[in-house]
């Protein structure tokens, strides 16, 4: 067994680990890094529940080896809120229960800021089309979507946001 | 005390406006710990071995080569869960061990054969290749008509329908439901309309794979930290099935992500326990999706058989059902409840609905959201619908005509007290969505649905704090946002600020026990315990001011978070606030809690009417839901937005059902889409919004009017939408899911009949 | 298991030609780490292609655009020039998988990969893409309807990777289109898959196509009773029932949990039918 | 005295009896009343079953009051997801 030492920048910290060649980047963020926030559903790339950012492009961390993260900047559900200052698209998924059990949860905000920074005023559907790899089997849908255009208003700066 | 029925009460303060939830903050951070969150110093990975064959005899296994693994600290099989009085004396708990670890045969793709504790995930993984296990491959059945056929393989040689006759079978159990006279009933009607459907297994789908992490101790006591909807049940299972004392197991309920029923019972946490206390180490014990989807509980499927007759003005007359579910390995398929409920929504004169439980060479069926009742209704509303069109009614009307009400009979056989279903029928006619014109190849379906909603043992804990916060435990895991509710009732009963209120999920060892969070219990049960709690607490809160004032305790009142004199001769007085109260606790007599334990009954039914728009691809097949409307009685909604959620939820996991989900075996009996690539739930480009109505007609049995509202959104939607593409196509799927090639191959088979 | 991220395409094929037991080179890695995690596979060594800066260029050649391996479908998507002339390569590029699968996977992994369903291959039968591939023994290009030659095996010898993937330039008048067939809207292996690329004349008349079919056959197959069926017609009414005829007479598919043979037949035709209708106007407006 | 009613397939166990008439105060005793008149029925009802009182269902309470003019019925034990 080969180990491979990797540096990487994990929400703007730089991060060194060891961990073995056939180890995702999900097992290194959860078993050795305890960042727990990105969730294995699947371990298929199914799911969407352990979706990251790496260099700026959503990736399902169980897709990715942790070997391959070298040099990358990854971005966690863990680095979305300032402190106690939550994202705009956290506060409306607590404020619009687009959230149940709350698996899916992180995923799908990792997964709509990447949205929101690319399109600050997407559709309907392009919203959903984004989505579509982040499976909920709690609310339907219906309330994700909803708090993600009332973020996307909020941070357009428009003030009938809900 | 007993329980003072309010159900007309109206001046909510906090009820009905909760807006936030107190554990939204960490879900939506990633800092809620889910069942595999947890991490113990020394701690070992497990992974389980499963049968490769549907059906098929363990000759020998041989770990030898398993345990000399370097890495391999212990391995386990149905050897290390041995016999014990309790377990034997318990025939679901011994089944339950069963499915847990296989013994002497096993019975499905999947099912558990032994368990390996490792230093990590990968010598785990290797060591299960070194387990051989020499098996004498048996003839299988994953049918249910075929298992109930004479010469079926048998999985069970002592298995005897009602437990009575001689031969073996896979029939376990026969049920029948009903009143009045059948043949006559329809020898009166105009109209009869006889069909039969089958619905594909479903499994619950929660994203969150079933995890635990179990820690046996050398004195042979236990903790075990595990998501699941019942952590007493987790504690009580695997206590007899280990042969612990029960004081000796503490079960901790993690987040959960996502249960519907799947996680009312275990699968793992025996296995990790045995492995932790084989190795004196932590084990934990995750299982991969392939593992949820091949051996935990996925529902029944059934095969449906429904007569109904109605007169030319639209009063149904007669209803008859022949409901056949197969559950799995092992008896409890819930066609009693499917005969039950069948009907539920209508008054028929005669109604008469039989059950078969059967069993097959597939994963136990597990509870999935008011389990046997959405393939029942699937059945029944398709037939409702063709009836009324049969009558050239419009399908809301003809429901309305038949619909049950207070007062009525219900087909199970009880009188309705207080019920929703017209209110719900008349929302939804009155609703702008049936309206809308329709274009070409679209159509409009429409169903109702009825559950039960259940209460159950539970017991709640209630703190003042020395600010005058309030810490409260209960014991039944939130799946949804139940902590929320708990708060608001605390609340409004102490007259304090809903985020004075802190709700946690106790462990098993800081509360009395609490049935599993199923049948849509936790807001109406804990809540009504909730209340109750919060009764007492005000009473030692008023005896305390009574105290310091120094008069009658009888003559203290509470009002908006205050003690006050009750009346003009109880002397005068400032009132005392919670948090001043709180604050001289100590000296006053000691903290002051409130508490409440009950078996709860009483829930209160719960209707539901959905309208569906769907379009048909008429070349591919595929079906498009263009618009969605769920009406259903909450009684009393505590968190409206929470109840909305709920649902769409189980709306959506609903059309999932009707469209594209199910199992699907190929000829040997293996699973062939163990995974959510092939097993097809909804994504978000599959929908439309989904709108709700919410309507409230108070349950007589809580005090603020609750109903359940978690299970009854499942079962209209398969009827609804099998209405709609019959409504589009001409033809009616009577077999669900209506995939694709489905569809296409009924509309060239039966093109566009008259309805 | 090994890792490693060679810099170079000479280091790759080193790499790759002189290691024994199993290995794979990996693009997005989308496939093999499902493949890997599964244990359906058990690689003595990975040799990760990302890292090796050749294989990230989308470059503008004489006779056509060149796609490195390296180039996420995302990428692709983004790029003007491959969307502006090759709408069916895209569309179908962009199909695989969800936003996060479409970050990392690539068309040449999805090529190499071999599964008849693969989306982005009947795509490129249709544009007639040619792969270069590189090995110990040299560079060669390959239409790529010669990639695959059963489910999960390709024509690569050892050490060969694909290094790169031409898109020819088309004629004036030039369309194409990509379709497949899935249950839900996304996230499903295709059920049927057509990619179609079309030419007319100035008058309208089709004077050259191509056909690709997947999920249809063990491997994807260029249909040419299928171009022929358009080749000298206005892709009119007729032409399209000829068109779905020759689709429907190629496919030879099986029953599985995504589809019946019966429905397979009958939609190979009829997404051939809407992807020619769609390549067809656009022909008419390039 | 009030009437109990069983489902279908219980009548089966009580030689064909549908309904009994039964003089009890509450749940519990109801049960242990309906065991003895009908002793083939006593392992079903040990089980443990559902009743249902005026409509309202009970599956736990042995001490809910029957009142003589209640309509009560023997359904099958119940759970829910």
């Amino acid at each position: 067994m080969t180990h491979s030492h990797v540096t990487t920048t994990i929400n703007g910290d730089t991060v060194d680990y060891l961990c073995d060649a056939e180890e995702t980047l999900l097992d290194v963020l959860r078993d050795r890094l305890g960042m727990t926030g990105a969730k294995e559903g699947c371990g298929t790339g199914d799911c969407g529940a352990c979706t990251v950012e790496m260099d700026g492009r959503i990736v399902c961390s169980c897709l990715v080896l942790g070997a391959e993260a070298d040099g990358r900047s990854i971005r966690t559900i863990e680095g979305m809120a300032k402190g106690e200052e939550l994202h705009p698209l956290q506060r409306h998924f607590l404020e619009g229960a687009a959230l149940q059990c709350g698996i899916c949860t992180p995923g799908i905000l990792v997964a709509a800021r990447a949205l929101l920074e690319k399109n600050p005023n997407p559709s309907e559907t392009e919203i959903r089309y984004w989505l579509a790899g982040n499976l909920c089997r709690c609310t339907g849908y219906d309330k994700i979507i909803r708090a993600v255009q009332n973020a996307a208003a909020e941070m357009r700066g428009e003030s009938n946001a809900a | 005390m007993p329980l003072d029925h309010n159900p007309d009460k109206k001046d909510f303060k906090v009820v009905g406006h909760v807006k936030t939830r107190p554990d939204g903050v960490d879900k939506v951070t990633g800092r809620a710990k889910f069942g595999a969150d947890m991490f113990a110093p020394g701690m070992l990975h497990a992974k389980i071995l499963r049968s490769p064959h549907a059906h098929a005899r363990i000759k020998s296994i041989d770990t030898s080569k398993a345990e000399a693994l370097p890495g391999v600290k212990a391995v386990v099989t149905a050897a290390d869960f041995p016999d014990n009085p309790d377990l034997l004396a318990n025939e679901e708990l011994v089944n339950i061990r069963y499915n847990v670890m296989a013994r002497g045969k096993v019975l499905y793709d999947g099912h558990a054969v032994a368990a390996v504790a490792a230093v990590n995930p990968r010598v785990a993984r290797q060591a299960l290749k070194l387990i051989e296990v020499d098996y004498e491959v048996l003839p299988h059945v994953v049918d249910v008509e075929l298992a109930m056929a004479p010469g079926a393989p048998i999985l069970h040689e002592d298995l005897r329908t009602n437990g009575e006759g001689d031969e073996p079978t896979n029939v376990a159990r026969t049920i029948e439901i009903g009143h009045g006279d059948i043949d006559a009933g329809f020898k009166e009607a105009d109209f009869i309309v006889e069909r039969t459907f089958t619905a594909g297994a479903a499994h619950q789908g929660y994203i969150e794979p079933h995890a635990c992490l179990a820690n046996v101790s050398g004195d042979g006591s236990g903790e075990i930290w595990c998501c699941t909807q019942g952590h007493f049940m987790v504690r009580d299972f695997c206590a007899q099935i280990c042969g612990m004392e029960v004081s000796k197991l503490r079960v901790t309920a993690s987040e959960i992500g996502g249960g519907f029923g799947g996680k009312t019972t275990i699968f793992i946490e025996p296995v990790a326990l045995a492995l932790s206390r084989k190795t004196g180490r932590p084990v934990k014990l995750v299982m991969t999706r392939d593992e949820v989807f091949r051996a935990t509980g996925p529902t029944a499927s059934s095969s449906t058989h429904i007569k109904m007759g109605c007169t030319k003005d639209g009063v149904i007359t007669a209803a008859y059902a022949e409901l056949h579910y197969q559950g799995g390995a092992f008896p409890g398929a819930p066609s009693d409840m499917g005969a039950m409920t069948a009907f539920a929504c209508y008054q028929p004169k005669a109604v008469k609905a039989l059950g078969w439980d059967v069993v097959t060479n597939r994963p136990k069926q597990a509870a999935y959201r008011a389990p046997g009742a959405p393939m029942a209704a699937f059945a029944v509303e398709s037939v409702v619908s063709e009836l009324a069109a049969k009558i050239g009614m419009d399908p809301i009307d003809f429901r309305l005509k038949n619909a049950a009400t207070s007062g009525s009979r219900s087909s199970y056989g009880p009188t309705y007290s207080d019920i929703g279903l017209v209110e719900t029928l008349e929302a939804a006619k009155a609703h702008p969505n049936y309206s809308i014109p329709l274009g070409p190849n679209q159509g409009r379906g429409v169903a109702s649905g009825f559950w039960f909603n259940f209460g159950g043992q539970t017991a709640v804990s209630l703190n003042v704090n020395i600010d005058g916060s309030v810490a409260l435990s209960v014991g039944t895991p939130d799946i949804g946002g139940s902590r929320a509710s708990m708060c608001a009732m605390a609340a409004e009963e102490l007259g304090i600020p809903y985020e004075n209120v802190q709700t946690i999920i106790a462990d098993t060892g800081s509360l009395g026990y609490n049935d599993v969070t199923d049948g849509s219990r936790v807001t109406f049960a804990s809540g009504l315990a909730t209340i109750e709690a919060a009764r007492n607490a005000k009473k030692v809160l008023c005896a305390r001011a009574a105290k310091i004032w120094g008069i009658p305790e009888d003559a203290v009142k509470w009002e908006d978070g205050c003690a006050i004199p009750a009346g003009p001769n109880a002397g005068e007085f400032p009132p005392l606030s919670i948090k001043e109260l709180a604050a001289q606790a100590g000296e006053t007599g000691g903290p002051i809690a409130g508490h409440y334990e009950i078996s709860a009954d009483g829930a209160g039914p719960s209707f539901a009417t959905h309208i569906v728009d769907a379009e048909v691809d008429r070349e591919t097949g595929r079906i498009t839901i263009l618009r969605y409307l769920i009406v259903q009685d909450a009684g009393k909604a505590v968190s409206p937005t929470y109840v909305e959620g709920q649902m769409q939820g189980g709306a959506v996991q609903g059309i999932g059902w009707a469209l594209n989900e199910e199992y699907i075996y190929n000829d040997k009996g293996l699973l062939e889409n163990p995974g959510f690539l092939d097993y097809r739930i909804p994504v978000a480009s599959d929908l439309p919004m989904i709108d709700t109505q919410i309507v409230e007609v108070p349950n007589p049995g809580h005090p603020y009017g609750v109903r359940g509202v978690g299970e009854t959104s499942i079962v209209p939607p398969l009827g609804a939408v099998a209405n709609a593409v019959a409504a589009a196509t001409g033809t009616r799927p009577q077999e669900l899911p209506v995939s694709p090639p489905r569809l296409l191959k009924l509309m060239k088979d039966q093109p566009l009949a008259a309805e | 298991m090994r890792f490693e991220s060679p810099a170079t395409v000479a280091e790759a094929v080193t790499l790759l030609n002189e290691a024994t037991g199993t290995v794979y080179p990996m693009a997005g890695g989308t496939d093999l780490l499902v493949r890997l995690r599964s244990g359906f596979v058990e690689p003595d060594l990975i040799v990760d292609l990302k890292r090796i800066d050749a294989l990230h260029m989308i470059v503008q050649e004489a006779d056509g655009l060149r796609v490195g391996a390296a180039v996420p479908s995302a990428e692709l998507n983004e790029h003007a020039d491959a969307l502006a002339g090759w709408p069916g390569v895209c569309e179908a590029t962009g199909l695989i998988g969800s936003t996060q699968v479409q970050g990392r996977c690539t068309m040449v992994g999805n090529l190499c990969n071999a599964s008849p369903a693969a989306d982005s291959v009947p795509a490129l039968v249709a544009a007639g893409a040619i792969a270069r591939v590189v090995g110990p023994n040299g560079t060669r290009d390959v239409p790529v309807e010669e990639i695959p030659t059963a489910p999960g095996r390709t024509s690569l010898k050892k050490g060969e990777i694909i290094e790169s993937v031409l898109l020819p330039t088309k004629p004036a008048h030039s369309g194409e289109a990509y379709l497949r067939f899935i249950p839900r809207t996304e996230m499903d292996i295709a059920v049927v898959g057509v990619g179609i690329s079309l030419t007319l004349d100035d008058s309208g008349i089709c004077t050259d196509a191509r056909v690709g079919l997947g999920a249809v056959a063990a491997t994807v197959l260029l249909v040419e009773d299928a171009a022929k069926a358009l080749i000298g017609t206005k892709v009119d009414d007729a032409a399209l029932d000829a068109l779905a005829a020759a689709c429907s007479a190629a496919a030879s598919p099986i029953n599985d949990k995504r589809g019946t043979i019966e429905f397979r037949v009958e939609i190979a035709g009829t997404l051939a039918r809407r992807a020619a209708k769609i390549a067809l106007a656009r022909a008419q407006q390039n | 005295m009030a009437k109990v009613v069983l489902w279908g397939s219980l009548s089966r166990l009580a030689d064909g009896r549908k309904e009994f008439d039964i003089d009890a105060p509450d749940i519990g005793r109801m049960l242990a009343a309906l065991g003895s008149e009908a002793p083939k029925l006593k392992p079903i009802l040990d089980k443990g079953v559902t009743v249902s009182i005026d409509g309202t269902l009970y599956r736990l309470d042995r001490f809910k009051t029957i009142d003589p003019d209640s309509e009560v019925f023997i359904l099958p034990k119940m759970a829910g997801g």
